[in-house]
């Protein structure tokens, strides 16, 4: 697995957040956490670097030695991290309860989603906020698919957020009685984030294979 | 709960890898023999032990009394990142295989995720400090279990014709789902009856 | 190979079948459909056909055996399809799984469906009133009650209002009066229903002496060999024996193994599941571990556990901890000295 | 009379087909109108060639040099002209130079009496030189050339001698027919051994189908005052072996050191018949058996004579034949042309019927563990090929590859019908490719 390619990355990070993919409700919430602390970690830290560094050339995401980037980049994710709770638990307390002792992990979901932004030595923000931010929709893609898949599978049912008349849930009637409750459970998502990693390194190496379908053929 | 019921519930039944899902990638994804594995093991007993009685003093002596409740996930993250940091510096020769191994500076960001959830578990759960210990080790213990069997998986696999697309790190994830479903069958339940017995 | 063990499951299901009548046809046939049908998806788009080596049909088999006969058809089909696509085919197929593929697709049915896993039918000729159950199942129903126990199993379900067939109460009866009573002693009812397999339960594990019919041929054509059956069946008989009684109250000795052993699952796992070759430990000193290891298992699941029987969650717990214990049993010293002749 | 101290494990049983009646006795086998002799008859490099096309060539003569010390002397088998010297290929498909003779002259040493000439008076190196310049080979099936084995390091006498009488091969009873008919000659044999290696324990391993010798050989100990003991070893396939018969006997010959030796009881006679009667190892005893064979037996066969007469000698065979080998059923060859020459190596020919040579399809392993049980050496074949088919020789190396003797009781004892043994052997190629 080379360490620092973005698809290793993406489904490292995945792994604690599996747990909450049981209600694609959950899923959405953890995502929007995610995404919401790696873009700011992200800028805090591009902002930081530059502060603290004076009026030298373009400065890199990491001044100073990897242990101070490191210690910043705990610093901040954490606090953020700290405040998404914060500010769900405020808005919606189910929505706090249900994701548990998996929103603290966000600020490791983040650190390692964060963590090697390839070539963001000496670029400008909109290049690292758009890397991020990439990662970040890779990232709550692949949860909601897997929430997909697992709640409507093993529940039946796929829980969103109740607007309006709409009550928040799709009921799948004819699952729903006898629903594969077996993918709700940890075993489950296991064995969907392994399905996912093999089905997304199967595309890659396929586009790898024959970048734009054509010139593959010389 | 009586110390057997700790020890029960976060070695088999909340097992930290397989019901919690935490700290998955060193046991999935390392590479090394059965001795990385065991030095996996070694290393998350320790930090988990030491984060659980950490986040134990941390919590009850500091946040809570202050009122920092909402300061919970920055100390606790400190608290584990520190401690693994200096525990990597401690046994680096003891693990030197697994980290090369790995060539990633992210295991013990890994292991953090298992470090960390274990310091929320134990605080959530109102823990005294010896039983956080126990708490630790025994999560250590289950850790080290489902590594040891995984890497023996792992090492059977590694010289058959697996379908390419699944080969390594994805073929890992579903042998620690079929773990994970075949570890349901120790549930509170059972763990009740057995102790209750 | 795999066809001859397929064989000597046909008399037990021959039985079932008997028993519980056409329901048990379709559960068997569309657990072996479905597990015929996910091998063929799984392996003609690779362009390899392996039906020939007669696995999964094996798989679709043994799944089918494990069910209740009322289980409604999508159950089974799932079990088999999970059975042979995830736990079997994402490993590449026969040989390099290490999870033993029916065991893990009834595990999942388990896991999955707690209810129609228990939808018993009465055999036929059997008792009809009180709820159909197999015994097992009824006397982990009393010993959970509360309330003074008899010493054994058959007593205890006796005395709950567990009633066996009238067939049973005639032939006891018969030889009760002619042969035993000079002797002194009467068998308890419900004896010959249970001996027999004249009982509620899973299809293919009703019946022990036409499962044991099977095993002495497996054995005795070498199929698979002996330590692991003994060992397993050793140690749960005398765990039984010993600590079985702990549970309902009846203190040391009283757990009256003989009747665990007679309930078919156990037999089923024994002789025809955990020996499988490709997910049991390979050197005998690791089978005789293994046996032991399964012994323990199942008979913590099946006195404390919650999860069916006991036997298909021990036997996936075991493959588990299998290939640990081929590393540690194959520490042998490599071969003598010296090159080629 | 003394019984194994410690069973080997491991090996198997296949049904051996004892087609040749056991009393049959050992008829000579015609001498060959024409015989193609392979310099290469032995472990190690191929002789030179001393002679040209044209030349006339007596029985016996040497036409072969031993090129270095890993090499042994090759003589002409038959009188005649030596018509072609070129590459041949052998039946274990390597190739190297052969002398084809056509029969002609008449034969000066066959069938007469010999001499029985005086040894005892002979130091160490004058034997180990008559016995080299006879090109005597081991014929137990390892063909290392029998004075290099022989000769000690001066002053140090070897802790064990055995004479080897057990079957390497199932179904091949060429040596039980040789302890039959030349008893006393191998005991001769065995005294020179004897004289050589002053060995401490010299041991007469005979396999369970010979046992009834046991009387003959023990008469025999006795009336030459021979300090040997008799032993009765299972003749279950490998256990005839070097290593396994030590291991049976309870002394465990540990690799390089030279304590233990081996000799096969033909070795022993073609000692005898080299230092004795001066005559160099041209022929020897060999089984030919198989259902599709109509008179099986043993022969005593000039080196050179090719298999198809040879066969025909034997009978001929029956429409049903499928698959010729030459060696034992368990590790000989399978021929491709009946014109391969019988050589020094060659320990039997057995033919197979249709059903036994088909090739079946391969099944993927199912780990059942029978070829750990089968493997006496202790490995576990399965994993060694798996890690040989992925490229991984080096792994299979440190898990004990170069202890494999490839004796076949793996892909015997196979369900699956894998090739174990023929990859096996590529694996061990592409060591000693890397290696070499």
């Amino acid at each position: 697995m080379k360490s620092e390619d973005p698809p290793a990355l993406l489904f490292l990070g995945l792994c604690p957040a599996i747990a909450v993919s049981v209600r694609v409700i959950d899923a959405l919430w953890m995502s929007a956490g995610v995404m919401l602390v790696l873009l700011l970690s992200g800028l805090a830290m591009e902002l930081l670097s530059r502060e603290s560094s004076g009026n030298e050339a373009r400065h890199s995401f990491d001044r100073g030695s990897p242990a101070a980037r490191w210690m910043r980049a705990l610093v901040v994710t954490s606090f953020l991290t700290a405040s998404f709770e914060a500010g769900l638990l405020a808005l919606a307390p189910a929505a706090s309860a249900a994701l548990g002792i998996y929103a603290p992990l966000i600020a490791v979901n983040c650190l390692v989603l964060g963590r090697g932004m390839p070539g963001t030595h000496n670029l400008p923000t909109r290049r690292t906020v758009v890397g991020l931010l990439g990662r970040g929709i890779g990232f709550a893609a692949s949860l909601v698919a897997i929430a997909l898949v697992r709640e409507a599978l093993g529940a039946g049912t796929i829980t969103l957020f109740a607007l309006g008349g709409f009550g928040g849930t799709i009921v799948i009637p004819m699952l729903v009685e006898q629903p594969l409750r077996a993918l709700g459970f940890a075993g489950g998502g296991l064995l969907c984030l392994g399905y996912l990693v093999a089905v997304s390194r199967a595309i890659s190496r396929r586009a790898a294979a024959n970048p734009a379908g054509g010139e593959a053929a010389q | 709960m009586s110390w057997a019921a700790i020890i029960l519930t976060f070695a088999l039944v909340d097992n930290v890898i397989l019901s919690r899902l935490l700290g998955v990638w060193p046991a999935a994804g390392a590479r090394g023999g059965m001795r990385a594995a065991a030095g996996v093991g070694g290393f998350m007993a320790v930090l988990m032990a030491g984060s659980a009685v950490g986040g134990w003093a941390l919590d009850s002596q500091v946040l809570v009394p202050l009122g920092f409740t909402l300061l919970r996930t920055p100390a606790f993250v400190f608290l584990v990142a520190s401690l693994a940091l200096a525990l990597q510096a401690f046994n680096g020769r003891f693990l030197p295989s697994f980290l090369r191994v790995t060539g990633v500076s992210i295991p013990e960001i890994g292991i953090n995720t298992a470090g960390l959830g274990l310091v929320l578990i134990a605080t959530r759960g109102e823990y005294s400090a010896p039983e956080s210990l126990v708490a630790g080790l025994a999560a250590g213990a289950g850790y080290f279990l489902v590594t040891a069997m995984m890497t023996a998986i792992r090492e059977r696999l590694e010289v058959e014709p697996v379908p390419r697309a699944l080969k390594g790190f994805p073929l890992q994830l579903i042998t620690a789902g079929l773990m994970a479903y075949a570890f349901m069958a120790f549930d509170r339940a059972f763990l009740a009856r057995v102790l209750g017995g | 190979m795999t066809w001859l063990v397929g064989l000597c499951l046909l008399p037990a299901a021959g039985w079932g079948v008997f028993l519980f009548g056409t329901p048990a046809l379709i559960v068997l046939a569309v657990s072996i459909a479905a597990a015929i049908l996910a091998e063929l998806a799984s392996t003609l788009p690779f362009g390899r056909f392996t039906l020939r080596d007669g696995s999964a049909f094996l798989t679709g088999f043994i799944v089918g055996l494990l069910m209740p006969a009322g289980a409604p058809a999508c159950v089974p089909a799932a079990a088999s399809a999970f059975a042979i696509l995830v736990v079997k085919q994402s490993f590449g197929g026969l040989g390099r799984n290490w999870m033993n593929p029916a065991m893990g697709g009834v595990v999942f049915a388990l896991l999955s469906w707690p209810g129609p896993m228990s939808q018993w039918i009465a055999p036929k000729g059997g008792a009809v009133q009180g709820a159909v159950m197999p015994p097992l199942e009824a006397l982990r129903a009393a010993m959970a009650g509360p309330g003074a126990k008899e010493t054994t199993p058959l007593a205890i379900l006796s005395s709950s209002g567990f009633t066996f067939s009238d067939l049973d109460s005639q032939v006891l009866g018969w030889i009760n009066t002619h042969v035993f009573s000079p002797m002194g002693i009467s068998l308890p009812p419900g004896t010959f229903d249970v001996l027999i397999g004249h009982v509620a339960g899973g299809i293919g594990i009703v019946s022990v002496p036409l499962l044991m019919l099977g095993a002495w041929f497996l054995l005795f054509r070498g199929i698979i060999r002996w330590h692991l059956p003994v060992m397993y069946l050793g140690t749960f008989a005398i765990l039984a024996a010993v600590f079985g009684g702990l549970g309902s109250g009846n203190g040391w000795f009283a757990g009256g193994p003989g009747f665990h052993l007679f309930s078919g699952s156990l037999v089923l796992g024994a002789f025809f599941v955990a020996p499988d070759p490709v997910t049991s430990p390979m050197t005998n000193k690791g089978k005789c571990i293994f046996g032991i290891g399964l012994g323990t298992l199942t008979f913590f699941l099946r006195f404390f556990g919650s999860l069916g029987d006991g036997v298909a969650a021990s036997i996936v717990l075991g493959n588990c901890a299998a290939p640990l214990l081929d590393r540690w049993t194959s520490r042998r010293v490599t071969g003598t000295q010296g090159g080629a002749a | 009379m003394t019984y194994p101290t410690k069973l080997p494990r491991g090996g198997v049983d296949p049904p051996a087909e004892t087609l040749v009646p056991r009393d049959s006795g050992i008829t000579n086998a015609a001498v060959p109108s024409r015989a193609l002799i392979p310099l290469l008859q032995h472990s190690g490099k191929p002789a030179l060639c001393l002679v040209k096309p044209g030349d006339r060539v007596k029985e016996g003569m040497l036409i072969g040099n031993a090129d270095g010390s890993r090499s042994a002397n090759v003589h002409a088998t038959i009188p005649g002209i030596v018509v072609e010297v070129g590459e041949h290929c052998l039946p274990t498909g390597e190739v190297c130079t052969a002398v084809a003779i056509e029969l002609g002259g008449e034969f000066e040493t066959s069938g007469k009496p010999r001499s029985r000439r005086e040894w005892e008076s002979l130091s160490r190196l004058d034997l180990l030189e008559r016995i080299r310049r006879a090109g005597v080979v081991g014929l137990g099936g390892g063909s290392i050339p029998t004075h290099l084995k022989l000769a000690i390091p001066p002053g140090s006498a070897s802790s064990i001698f055995v004479a080897n009488g057990v079957e390497s091969e199932p179904s091949i009873c060429a040596d039980d027919a040789l302890l039959r008919e030349k008893p006393s000659d191998i005991m001769e044999g065995l005294r020179i051994c004897q004289a050589l290696l002053t060995p401490a324990r010299t041991v007469i391993a005979l396999g369970e189908q010979s046992e009834d010798l046991v009387p003959e050989f023990e008469r025999l100990v006795r009336q030459k005052g021979i300090k040997a003991d008799v032993a009765v070893l299972p003749s279950r396939y490998p256990h005839g072996h070097e290593q396994l018969v030590l291991a049976a006997l309870g002394s465990r010959s540990p690799a390089g050191e030279q304590s233990a030796t081996v000799l096969n009881v033909a070795t022993l006679y073609a000692i005898f018949e080299a230092v004795i009667l001066d005559k160099p190892l041209i022929e020897r005893v060999l089984t030919v058996t198989g259902s599709p064979v109509s008179h099986p037996r043993n022969l005593k066969v000039r080196f050179g004579m090719g298999v198809r007469d040879l066969l025909e000698e034997c009978g001929g065979l029956s429409s049903g034949a499928a698959k010729i080998v030459m060696g034992g059923p368990m590790r000989g060859v399978s021929v491709d042309s009946l014109d391969l020459p019988v050589t020094k190596v060659t320990s039997g020919i057995v033919a197979f019927e249709g059903l036994a040579a088909r090739p079946h399809a391969e099944l993927p392993c199912i780990r059942c563990g029978s070829c750990i049980e089968a493997c006496p050496w202790n490995l576990v074949p399965t994993r060694l090929f798996k890690l040989v088919r992925i490229g991984a020789a080096a792994a299979a190396e440190r898990e004990g590859l170069s202890s494999c003797t490839e004796c076949g009781c793996c892909a015997y004892s196979c369900p699956s019908r894998i090739p174990l043994v023929a990859v096996l052997r590529q694996g061990k190629h592409a060591l000693r490719g890397s290696d070499a």
